[in-house]
């Protein structure tokens, strides 16, 4: 029973042990990086950077890779502006909706056609961006009644809107994926493909719902932040996908699919803020953040990859890494009649 | 279903070539249609143009080829590395550095910078993090040293980056020539047939004593190479450079080598391929500048034609491989 | 797991205390301090990141500034992204900061409404680079930054000496009154739409034949990848180029290098800033260009906030501020709704040597970071 | 046991029940190939009903329409006296029937307990874990695994209990037709009784299996009948107890089998390897053999017995802790496989799939994969000497030299393994080891392996197979080694061994060091 549990909370250790240092050393040089404000601002990561990290590591567990995020961020975003007539609720609703929808789609012809999801979502980056611009006709578009947004502005403790709302969807998720059908079925396509469809896991439904979640997150996230800036931009969130993947590989989530859980991603967003929203409250330049962010991935994957080498197995980060000796690059000279 | 295990095959060749074949045929396809809709599309001044647009992306899309033969996925380091050598070179010759020294000094720097990243990926971690972490760093100290300013070659100005050769634009001449060693090396030495069966099965490579380390290592040497020549011909061209140049590479090498229809887990597909995809991305892209078409349209067309192309070639693998 | 929640809970109170002493006493702003001096009082900053050229300038300029008058700048950069903006916004906002001014520069301004609207409970805002429009002037209490009018106004009086010395230098014109190709901002910016307002405005009376406009460049890279697809299209139909910016117009010179045109004898082009190499012009491939000193608007963004400060009110319409050599003394009287920094044009290498604005040499104000 | 009584075997005494499954004139072409002709096929309640054939006969085929992966051309199904459609796969499990395939379909990162609900119907769709390892718990116990945590990741299991694992899921959808698609192909001995044990248990209970094999031993010690597929024609089903070995290889191959394994030549005096005192993981004691030029020596084990980690130490793959190695008298390097190879000793893997072919590449370039250096100069590759020297390999080995240029993947499984042992013949070796080399490989292209392995005794090679297939390791080796957990029990020439022999060797049945064995177990 407590060697379970040990084993339960072994995937979260290290990224564990990688924020309370992080969050440690920012908050001793950074006087306004502090106490109940530094909780507020690393929670306000998750309505954005939060979301599209979720999106994606849900994506990475089903063994795939979600390039779209960005582009699908900004449209959403353009649809929320367009639709917000409507009120505040049914265009972000709307907006997610739209997104929703288009993941379904094409994490379903992803599944469909068994084609790499790496190179189709190249394909739709590009797509989803030109017609974000098409839709908000090439240039920045208001929200015309920006009152609709006032909810939006309110803090409550540590909370806003934004991230109460992220938060419970990241709570959703995980409950989704661990608790039910659809969810694990998501695991069991992307620990392993051939198996899983073998045993009798429909081989698009986990993709289809893959895709639809992750471009749901993206779309939430950029409707959120669309409608509490009051506008969006067609060339907006085009980092996203980058601060989001770094999110979810910071927090521990294993590119060889079928790893990894909601917490992973929320301490790997939790990290990137701190490092980020830190960093930045000391007035330092953008491109030190990413360069920290940079060095940190590279730290986490040694540190990984020397505890690895020493002991094989029941390390503390063994979980983690005995995915890598499983890669994807087999899944298609398995398929035979 | 295409499930037989004994449908009978034809020589593999032509299938290997396949679909190159429709590549070149949709590219054909595009250029008639241009040419009906766009007067001035077959001019000589706009083919220099198409062929000029797609030899930077070209170059790298056809230096990344065998690191994504290998089976080592794409660098997310692209544009970072490029810059990398624009900067240098730029600085360098600004310093009052002689050109060919220079370029050595370029060329040896990246290739450093490479390996190091190779040799992280040999021991069996996974290149897209690792390039990531690396391209963000690069970025981060570039920006650092240079103070974000611009950085210029000031009284010694490099004539050559936008010269010509007989008619042919230099940059052309060399993604022409870059293509062809790269072929050939892929296609016609041991260094590149063990980079095509290490991409097939990493593990068959090792029983038959293909190292995965000399192989990974090599397709980083020849990715950074492909990245200094195109930073240097930048440089050469613009004499200046910044920490920010290179802004779209990335993606658009990337798409350029799935659009030629290079397996993105390696072991299928070849440089010649990855240039022909730069070539058909810059045809497209000149047909819509020429035809007016607003900052959306041109995206919207060019991803759909990214998703239509990577579908098509998937199919036409997946009939050809599954039985 | 539970000694973990209390270890958890010791942190957040270690932080808590370590933050309630650092947070600065607050004082009084009805009236205005009367005085320029910061006094190591908090000012804040939100720009775009200093890894670009311009941004790199404004920052250092500003920074000066700071140091000089002794305030606390705090300087918040973004990636060229209004949502990012925005959250560093609302984090700000939420470390209960309690800044005496906020110097704001929305990247997208008719994006970052309620970004202003917040900042405004917080503290008096002036709006930096981007002047502010209708929906968000009742949150801001003054503009300083750049004139986009203007700047495109000595764009246009550029352009007709451009004209001028091509007919002097026997060019022949396209058309009588010479055809004009265009590379605007990126479709949509508002600063290409005001810049054009001002060269439509000076070339009224003389107009050019405008034969294409084309969106977008904003590098050299950029300005290559489009020049070079755009210029085979229009060779020999235009005489002239009015191009955003130096950087975008030194790709495009390249392009028309490789298209066989010559600049600077078959085509004249004149760029409407100055950010990229100024090589260009020295060696008269670019006619002219105009210097926009972002170390200036920085600085002057600076002394803006910090006059509002002292005074608590604004002044006047308009304060358009003359080309100085050296910087002059920060007056202590209250700001203007707008507060316009200096530009000036340069017209070929004696232009670029002889510029010289608040004590930056072109060159340092064009191309260093 | 005679028909009429395996008939009846499972059941209550009924003279004619009708049958569990009844398959009439059923043909499937896939392109211009006809892969079952006209078949038919039956299997009775409680029965077990081996089905034998050489790859390509059309077992598989005749798999995949029952349990609904493809649909049949023409032909009729029955399931209890009614017509039944079993196309697509959900119909197919709807009417009770389940596949146990030879590759294992659980998912090593998800826990037993879910892999055991994984795909099944009727779980609702939430699943709460408590509920979840209870049931686990209980499948478990049907399949001999009530030892296992429901919640223990798959990927800690070993290969038996993952495939007893599998059983218990199809245990769950009450499966009357279960499918073992070679189950034990990836098994030693000892799991193997394991598997044979629940199966047994299962047809007691009613349920009927067919069992797919390539093992004859098994089929006798389970089948109450057997049914042969040649050529995608079926012969009449024939109760098990009137046949023996030869009978069924005769039926399958429509001939006798006189030439399966080839003929022995003589040994030279000079032993060709020398290993000396090799000690590597997995091995408990050092080992020390000799291999003379024209000599196969056999090594046979149940898996963790220590064959492999000979066969594996010697080829390069796992780095030695003692001992010293021989070749021609010159001392062989094991740090690397690099260093082996170029020594010439050539290695072909038990898993062909993972290891043993490029499943994507040319067959060419399959066959030059290991000796490509030796048709370049300077790094340059000639393709004419690669095509030269390719034929010559593919004449030899009886693959179509004019498919050179298709994907080694497209092949069957046997001609695959040509490929995967005939690509070593480019680079002359000394040495030749294999593990398992006839795994998964059927009949026909068995005997064309073993009699290529002998043509190179003839010609001076020494060869070392690993393998746990006893009656393969008896009828190919000179020279035959038994080892049990990490030893080597003793190495005789083959004369002096007997099947029975062998195998209870294997097995460590005797009497001898049994305190001694326990040790090395804990």
């Amino acid at each position: 029973m407590f060697a379970h549990a040990i084993d339960r909370l072994r995937p979260y250790a290290l990224p564990l042990v990688v924020l309370l240092i992080t969050w440690g050393i920012i908050a001793g040089i950074t006087p306004s990086f502090r106490g109940v404000g530094s909780i507020f601002a690393v929670l306000e990561g998750f309505p954005l950077v939060g979301l599209a990290a979720l999106g994606l590591a849900v994506t990475i567990i089903a063994g795939e890779l979600d390039l779209s995020v960005g582009s699908m961020a900004a449209l959403a975003a353009v649809v929320a502006v367009l639709t917000s007539p409507t009120g505040l609720v049914p265009c972000i609703l709307i907006a997610t909706l739209v997104g929703v929808v288009f993941g379904a789609v094409q994490g379903t012809l992803i599944g469909y056609l068994r084609i790499n999801s790496l190179v189709f979502t190249i394909g739709t980056l590009i797509l989803l961006r030109g017609l974000t611009y098409i839709a908000s006709d090439n240039a920045p578009i208001i929200i015309q009644n920006i009152t609709i947004t006032d909810p939006l502005l309110d803090r409550y403790v540590v909370f806003s809107i934004s991230s109460i709302t992220a938060v419970t969807v990241f709570i959703l998720a995980g409950l989704f994926l661990t608790y039910t059908r659809w969810g694990r079925e998501i695991y069991a396509i992307g620990g392993a493909r051939n198996e899983a469809i073998a045993a009798g896991v429909p081989r698009i439904r986990p993709l289809t719902v893959s895709f639809a979640i992750s471009a749901g997150c993206a779309s939430l996230a950029g409707a959120l932040a669309a409608t509490r800036g009051g506008s969006a931009a067609p060339q907006n969130y085009a980092d996203l996908l980058l601060s989001g993947a770094a999110a979810a590989l910071l927090g521990g989530i294993s590119l060889y699919g079928g790893r990894g859980s909601v917490i992973n991603v929320a301490l790997g967003v939790a990290v990137l803020t701190v490092v980020a929203t830190g960093l930045a409250a000391r007035g330092s330049t953008a491109y030190l953040v990413q360069l920290v962010t940079g060095a940190l991935l590279l730290t986490m994957i040694a540190i990984e990859f020397l505890a690895g080498r020493l002991t094989l197995r029941d390390t503390i980060l063994g979980a983690g890494l005995r995915g890598h000796t499983r890669g994807p690059e087999d899944v298609d000279s398995q398929r035979e009649g | 279903m295409r499930l037989s295990g004994a449908v009978r095959l034809p020589e593999g060749r032509v299938w290997d070539w396949l679909p190159l074949a429709i590549i070149i045929a949709l590219a054909l396809a595009g250029i008639i249609v241009a040419v009906i809709i766009t007067p001035s599309f077959l001019t000589v001044d706009n083919i220099r143009a198409i062929l000029r647009n797609a030899s930077i992306v070209g170059i790298v899309a056809v230096a990344m080829t065998p690191m994504t033969l290998s089976g080592n996925f794409v660098s997310l380091a692209i544009g970072q590395s490029a810059m990398l050598a624009m900067v240098c070179f730029v600085a360098l010759v600004g310093d009052g550095w002689p050109q060919p020294l220079a370029i050595i000094v370029v060329v040896a720097g990246l290739i450093v910078v490479g390996v190091m990243q190779g040799a992280i990926v040999a021991t069996g971690l996974n290149p897209i993090i690792i390039t990531l972490a690396a391209g963000a760093i690069i970025f981060g100290v570039v920006t650092e040293i240079t103070g974000a300013g611009i950085v210029r070659t000031g009284d010694y100005l490099i004539g050559w980056g936008s010269g010509t050769v007989g008619g042919i634009p230099i940059q052309v001449l060399i993604f022409l020539i870059f293509t062809v060693v790269v072929s050939i090396l892929m296609s016609r030495t041991v260094l590149g047939r063990e980079t095509t069966l290490v991409g097939a099965n990493r593990a068959t490579a090792r029983i038959s004593g293909i190292s995965f380390t000399r192989v990974t290592i090599l397709a980083f040497v020849i990715f950074s190479v492909g990245l200094a020549i195109a930073g240097i011909l930048n440089g050469a061209a613009f004499n200046q450079a910044t920490s920010r140049s290179f802004p779209n590479l990335t993606i658009d090498a990337i798409a350029a080598l799935l659009v030629g229809g290079t397996a993105i887990q390696g072991g299928h597909g070849s440089p010649l391929r990855s240039a022909g995809g730069a070539l058909f991305i810059a045809v497209i892209s000149s047909m819509m500048v020429l035809n007016d078409f607003s900052t959306g349209g041109r995206l919207a067309v060019q991803g759909g034609v990214v998703v239509a192309v990577v579908v098509l070639l998937h199919e036409l693998r997946r009939r050809r491989e599954v039985r | 797991m539970k000694s973990l929640k209390r270890l958890a809970a010791l942190a957040c109170a270690g932080a808590l205390v370590a933050g309630a002493w650092s947070i600065p006493s607050a004082d009084v702003k009805a009236e205005g301090t009367g005085m320029l001096e910061g006094d190591g009082k908090a000012m804040v900053m939100f720009v775009m990141t200093a890894s670009n050229v311009y941004g790199a300038n404004q920052i250092k300029g500003a920074k000066q500034e700071a140091e000089r008058l002794g305030w606390d700048l705090t300087v918040f950069q973004h990636n060229f992204s209004q949502p990012e903006q925005d959250a560093q916004v609302q984090q700000y906002i939420a470390s209960g900061a309690e800044p005496e001014v906020i110097i704001f520069w929305p990247w997208v301004a008719d994006a970052a409404i309620n970004a202003v609207r917040q900042l405004s409970r917080l503290a008096p805002v002036i709006q930096l680079t981007q002047e502010p429009n209708e929906q968000s002037w009742p949150y801001v209490q003054a503009y300083s930054g750049a004139n986009q009018i203007l700047i495109g106004e000595t764009l246009g009086h550029m352009m007709l000496q451009a004209r001028e010395a091509a007919r002097a230098a026997g060019m022949e014109f396209k058309s009588p009154e010479g055809n004009l190709l265009i590379f605007q901002h990126p479709e949509g910016e508002k600063t290409g739409v005001e810049r054009m307002k001002g060269f439509l405005a000076v070339t009224a009376d003389e107009p050019f034949n405008i034969i294409h406009t084309e969106w977008g460049p904003n590098s050299p890279e950029t300005g290559y990848q489009i020049g070079s697809q755009v210029v085979p299209k229009f060779k020999g139909q235009f005489d002239f180029l009015f191009v955003s910016n130096q950087q975008a117009a030194n790709g495009i010179i390249r392009a028309l290098k490789e298209n066989g045109i010559a600049p600077g004898q078959d085509v004249y082009i004149v760029s409407g800033d100055c950010s990229g190499s100024l090589d260009a012009v020295k060696n008269g491939e670019t006619f002219g260009t105009g210097i926009q000193p972002a170390a200036v608007e920085g600085a002057l963004a600076v002394r803006s906030a910090a006059k509002f400060v002292a005074h608590g009110r604004i002044e006047g319409d308009v304060i358009q501020l003359e080309v100085e050599a050296e910087a002059p003394e920060a007056e202590n009287t209250p700001p203007a709704k707008y507060n316009y920094m200096p530009h000036a044009p340069a017209i070929g290498a004696e232009g670029v040597a002889n510029t010289r604005i608040w004590g930056y040499t072109a060159d340092e104000i064009c191309a260093s970071g | 046991m005679p028909e009429e009584a395996a008939s009846t075997g499972g059941l209550n005494g009924e003279t004619a029940p009708p049958l569990r499954l009844g398959v009439r004139r059923l043909s499937k072409r896939y392109g211009n190939v006809q892969a079952l002709d006209s078949i038919d096929f039956e299997l009775r309640p409680g029965e077990v009903m081996a089905l034998l054939g050489e790859n390509g006969a059309g077992k598989s085929t005749l798999v995949k329409i029952v349990s609904g992966l493809v649909q049949a051309d023409s032909g009729t199904i029955e399931i209890d006296g009614k017509p039944a459609s079993l196309y697509p796969s959900a119909r197919s499990q709807a009417a009770g029937v389940a596949v146990v395939h030879q590759e294992y379909s659980s998912v090593p990162t998800l826990s037993v307990a879910e892999n055991l609900v994984l795909g099944q119907k009727g779980i609702p769709p939430i699943w709460l874990p408590r509920e979840l390892n209870a049931r686990a718990r209980r499948l478990l116990a049907g399949v001999g695994l009530d030892y296992l945590d429901p919640r223990t990741p798959v990927e800690r299991l070993s290969v038996a209990e993952m495939q007893l694992l599998e059983v218990a899921r199809l245990l769950v959808r009450d499966a009357r037709i279960l499918i073992f698609d070679e189950p034990t192909a990836a098994l030693a001995d000892r799991e193997i009784e394991r598997v044979l044990a629940v199966i047994k248990r299962l047809s007691a209970e009613g349920r009927s299996v067919i069992y797919v094999t390539h093992r004859l031993p098994e089929v006798f010690r389970l089948a109450h009948r057997v049914t042969v597929f040649r050529n995608g024609q079926s012969l009449p089903p024939r109760s098990a107890d009137e046949l023996d070995v030869d009978a069924v290889i005769a039926m399958m191959l429509g001939r006798e089998l006189g030439t399966m394994f080839p003929a022995r030549g003589s040994l030279a005096d000079e032993p060709l390897l020398r290993v000396d005192g090799l000690l590597a993981e997995g091995l408990e004691e050092p080992v020390s053999l000799r291999v003379h030029p024209g000599e196969i020596v056999g090594l046979t084990g149940q898996l963790g017995s220590g064959a492999s980690a000979v066969v594996q130490s010697l080829a390069g793959m796992l780095p030695p802790l003692a001992g010293r190695v021989e070749l021609k008298g010159v001392e062989l390097s094991l740090r690397s496989r690099v260093a082996t190879l170029k020594s010439g000793v050539a290695y072909c893997t038990a898993d062909r799939k993972k290891d043993g072919i490029f499943a994507g590449r040319p067959i060419r370039e399959n066959l030059s994969s290991p000796w490509v250096r030796a048709v370049s100069s300077a790094g340059w590759i000639s393709g004419r000497r690669e095509r030269i020297r390719s034929r010559e390999i593919a004449a030899e080995f009886a693959i179509d030299v004019k498919r050179l240029g298709a994907a080694v993947g497209a092949l069957s499984g046997g001609n695959q393994q040509k490929v995967a042992v005939g690509k070593w013949l480019g680079t002359a070796p000394g040495v030749i080891l294999l593990e398992e080399p006839t795994r998964g490989v059927d009949i026909g292209a068995r005997a064309e392996i073993y009699q290529r392995l002998r043509d190179l005794c003839s010609a001076g090679v020494g060869i070392v197979v690993a393998s746990s297939d006893t009656s393969e390791i008896l009828g190919l080796s000179d020279t035959i080694a038994t080892f049990y957990r990490g030893r080597m029990i003793r190495i005789l020439p083959h004369d002096e061994w007997t099947e029975d022999a062998l195998v209870r060797e294997v097995m460590h049945q005797e009497d001898e060091a049994p305190a001694e064995a326990g040790e090395a177990a804990s």
